[in-house]
């Protein structure tokens, strides 16, 4: 398993561009998620005023 | 003299723009002396040691004026849209590359032109060979025109932004790479005594090619950023 | 249309079911309107109920959302080279740094000249007589409004299309445009005026348009 | 009309868009979780070493389908610019601007995988090789696009903006591939080619296409989830989007 590892010594710089690899891809997955959370929590916010408005009015 | 002909348009476009520039002709020396100031800075930054700055020196030379008109070209339609008159040249029923056309010219012709002329005073602050300065000049006469109009189609794109200034940069300085290496590629050359005719070659085939196609292109971005 | 009275001749601007959209959210719902020659039609509306964006919908300088604008019965783009639509906008496109006159040179050299007008009689027109080579940052708004006027006058454009006329201009000044107006209402010519309330056109009673604010926070 | 018309008019219709986004997007993350495992297990495991670079030349499995990421993902997003500017299509517009950060992200990707693996070759992290100063020159070009979409605020227009610098960006990519290769060779000569290790072993070889096939699915998986944010974002004034809002308050 180590000699898996070791990478024919070049360990480091194989796993290391894997890891960025992964870290990257995972950051580019992740960022959508977020930013509909935030999109969605400001629709609730305008859902929620304009009610208030229409109870206002009515 | 006929009036409303595209002719006279270009004419009254050439004219307003040469007398604004003379109205305001302290500003057009500003990208001549920022271009001496960075020219300046590499010696202290290098040393004075001639061979070491001789063997930079087209490169530098050539940078520099490619960051003088980049910081000049924000002034090329800033005045315009600010005051209403890039509506006016937009809605005139002349067609809008040819007018753009026009400005970039004249933006090329009082800005680039004097850098021009101040090239070989540049070069001998860097000691550059005798036998790369009329490559260098030859390559600056080409490519000045291809950066001014490369450089109209991202302003015309930035046209509606306040403070433009950096992402100008970061639009332009990608698509200037080719031109920057063909430049520099010719003075190289020369410098090691190589054919110095394909790159220059190069540079005339781009400067053709965005001659006609620049104008279009700054036209549908003025469009773009105006609607 | 084969309306009744014999074929006239088609109107110098007609809007059909205009509309435009910004987001997706209308900025003015479907207009439709026609202006012949000789009109004199003001558009009012609050604040932000898009009358610059009309004007420069049907100046061309913006493609409408829906509908389509005519020009002498022609789709805009057409007629609009033959030097048909002048756009006096908030922004007056005039030069700080150059006299009237040369301002107005470059404007007939990009719009076309009138016959039987020149620089100097349309300067003296608009009252800025001896204003002719001073740079337009020594002129009040005022005269720099009125050479945007005299551009008007110069350029042969039979379609005017005036966002707000008289802002800034004092009681002379809305005399000056009213004239301006029934003499170009008189040569045939057409004008469409936006104003917010600040309103003094006399002579006749021009029809009016309505441009009310949509209610932008939810559309239907 | 026939059907394939009518499907792409009715994709044009944000709210439909939306939900098919939401049932195939499983599917692509799926696809596109296995095929990554299968593609990396072919490559760190079942590949032998290169007789030259031993194991250092397994960073290609990461390396390469980035690079051919990056340069695919400028093209789709200079399609769907053309697309946009031509015939005003709503939905192009927002794809090619939800395109853009993962190109960037697969560019960035190839570059730092790229000094990673000239360090133990050439002994610098950075070597001015011709392919890798392109692609430094496509990640200005990203972050160019990127920068434009930003700074805009009416978004509509800053997608079209972006969408037009897009395009002409596409123009000159070949010119930037063609003047940096022709620079390459005037100043360093022809240099070894640092990323053509013999893929003559088929064992090799296919890991590389599972691995490329791999990122196109992640591509398509991400690109689907932003573009539906940014369609919910920019319909926020809609009806459709605000069912959207509530069904998912319940369901939170």
């Amino acid at each position: 398993m180590t000699e898996f590892l070791s990478m024919g010594g070049y360990g480091n710089y194989v796993w290391s561009s894997f890891a960025i690899f992964a870290i990257v891809l995972t950051l580019d997955a992740v960022a959508p998620l977020l930013k509909r959370r935030r999109v969605l929590r400001e629709l609730r916010g305008r859902v929620r005023r304009a009610q208030k408005r229409s109870e206002e009015t009515a | 003299m006929s009036y409303g002909t595209s002719f006279s348009a270009c004419r009254a476009l050439f004219v307003r723009d040469f007398s604004l520039v003379w109205r305001r002709r302290g500003d057009a020396l500003n990208p001549v002396l920022f271009a001496v100031m960075v020219v300046v800075l590499f010696p202290f930054a290098l040393g004075p040691e001639p061979n070491a700055l001789a063997r930079i020196s087209a490169g530098t030379v050539l940078v520099a004026l490619l960051l003088a008109g980049l910081l000049s070209l924000d002034a090329l339609f800033r005045s315009d849209f600010e005051d209403g008159s890039l509506e006016q040249l937009v809605l005139s029923p002349h067609p809008l590359p040819l007018l753009l056309a026009c400005k970039i010219a004249v933006h090329w012709l009082t800005t680039a032109l004097p850098l021009l002329l101040v090239a070989p005073l540049l070069g001998e602050l860097l000691y550059l060979p005798r036998s790369e300065l009329p490559v260098l000049l030859a390559a600056l006469a080409l490519s000045t025109p291809l950066l001014s109009l490369i450089g109209a189609v991202c302003v015309a794109l930035t046209v509606g932004m306040r403070r433009s200034g950096m992402l100008l940069a970061l639009l332009v300085l990608p698509l200037y790479v080719p031109v920057l290496i063909f430049a520099a590629g010719a003075c190289n050359a020369a410098g090691q005594g190589l054919p110095v005719l394909a790159p220059l070659l190069w540079l005339g085939a781009g400067l053709a090619l965005t001659l006609v196609l620049a104008p279009l292109a700054c036209a549908a971005a003025l469009r773009i950023s105006l609607s | 249309m084969n309306s009744p009275t014999p074929p006239e001749t088609p109107p110098l601007l007609e809007a059909r079911g205009l509309a435009y959209l910004r987001n997706d959210e209308p900025i003015f719902g479907p207009l439709s309107f026609r202006l012949d020659a000789g009109d004199v039609v003001l558009m009012e509306g609050d604040n932000g109920s898009g009358k610059t964006t009309l004007l420069k919908v049907l100046s061309g300088l913006l493609p409408p959302g829906a509908g389509e604008v005519l020009l002498n019965g022609e789709p805009l783009t057409l007629a609009r080279l033959s030097h048909q639509v002048a756009l006096l906008g908030h922004l007056l496109g005039v030069k700080g740094e150059l006299s009237p006159l040369q301002n107005l040179r470059f404007a007939i050299g990009l719009g076309g000249l009138r016959p039987g007008i020149t620089p100097y009689h349309a300067l003296k027109s608009v009252g800025l007589e001896g204003y002719e080579d001073l740079p337009l940052r020594q002129l009040s708004a005022g005269q720099k409004k009125r050479v945007a006027l005299a551009r008007l006058l110069l350029v042969p454009a039979a379609l005017w299309l005036l966002d707000e006329p008289y802002a800034n201009l004092d009681r002379e000044g809305i005399t000056l445009v009213n004239r301006l107006l029934e003499l170009h209402a008189l040569r045939g010519g057409a004008a469409l005026i936006t104003s917010h309330g600040a309103y003094a056109y006399t002579s006749g009673t021009p029809r009016r348009i309505r441009l009310d604010a949509v209610d932008r926070e939810f559309a239907a | 009309m026939n059907p394939l018309v009518l499907w792409f008019h009715k994709l044009g219709s944000p709210p439909y868009f939306y939900r098919l986004a939401g049932r195939l997007l499983p599917w692509l993350w799926g696809l596109g979780l296995i095929s990554l495992a299968v593609g990396l297990y072919g490559g760190l495991v079942l590949a032998p070493s290169d007789y030259q670079q031993s194991d250092a030349f397994r960073i290609i499995y990461v390396h390469v389908p980035s690079a051919w990421m990056s340069l695919f993902i400028y093209g789709f997003m200079a399609l769907n610019g053309f697309i946009a500017l031509i015939w005003r299509i709503k939905l192009s517009e927002t794809l090619a601007m939800a395109a853009a950060p993962i190109g960037a992200a697969f560019t960035f990707i190839c570059l730092a995988t790229g000094s990673l693996w000239g360090k133990p070759m050439w002994g610098t992290w950075w070597t001015w090789d011709a392919r890798l100063t392109s692609e430094l020159v496509l990640l200005f070009l990203y972050f160019g696009v990127m920068g434009l979409y930003q700074a805009i605020e009416d978004r509509r227009q800053a997608s079209r903006a972006a969408a037009f610098l897009a395009l002409v960006g596409i123009v000159n990519l070949p010119i930037v591939h063609f003047s940096v290769n022709w620079w390459n060779t005037l100043h360093q000569g022809s240099t070894v080619r640092l990323f053509g290790p013999s893929l003559i072993d088929s064992r090799m070889l296919w890991p590389l296409l599972i691995m490329a096939i791999a990122t196109k699915f992640l591509f398509a998986a991400s690109l689907l989830s932003r573009a539906r944010v940014d369609l919910l974002e920019l319909e926020a004034g809609k009806d459709w989007a605000r069912q959207v809002a509530l069904a998912d308050g319940d369901a939170a």
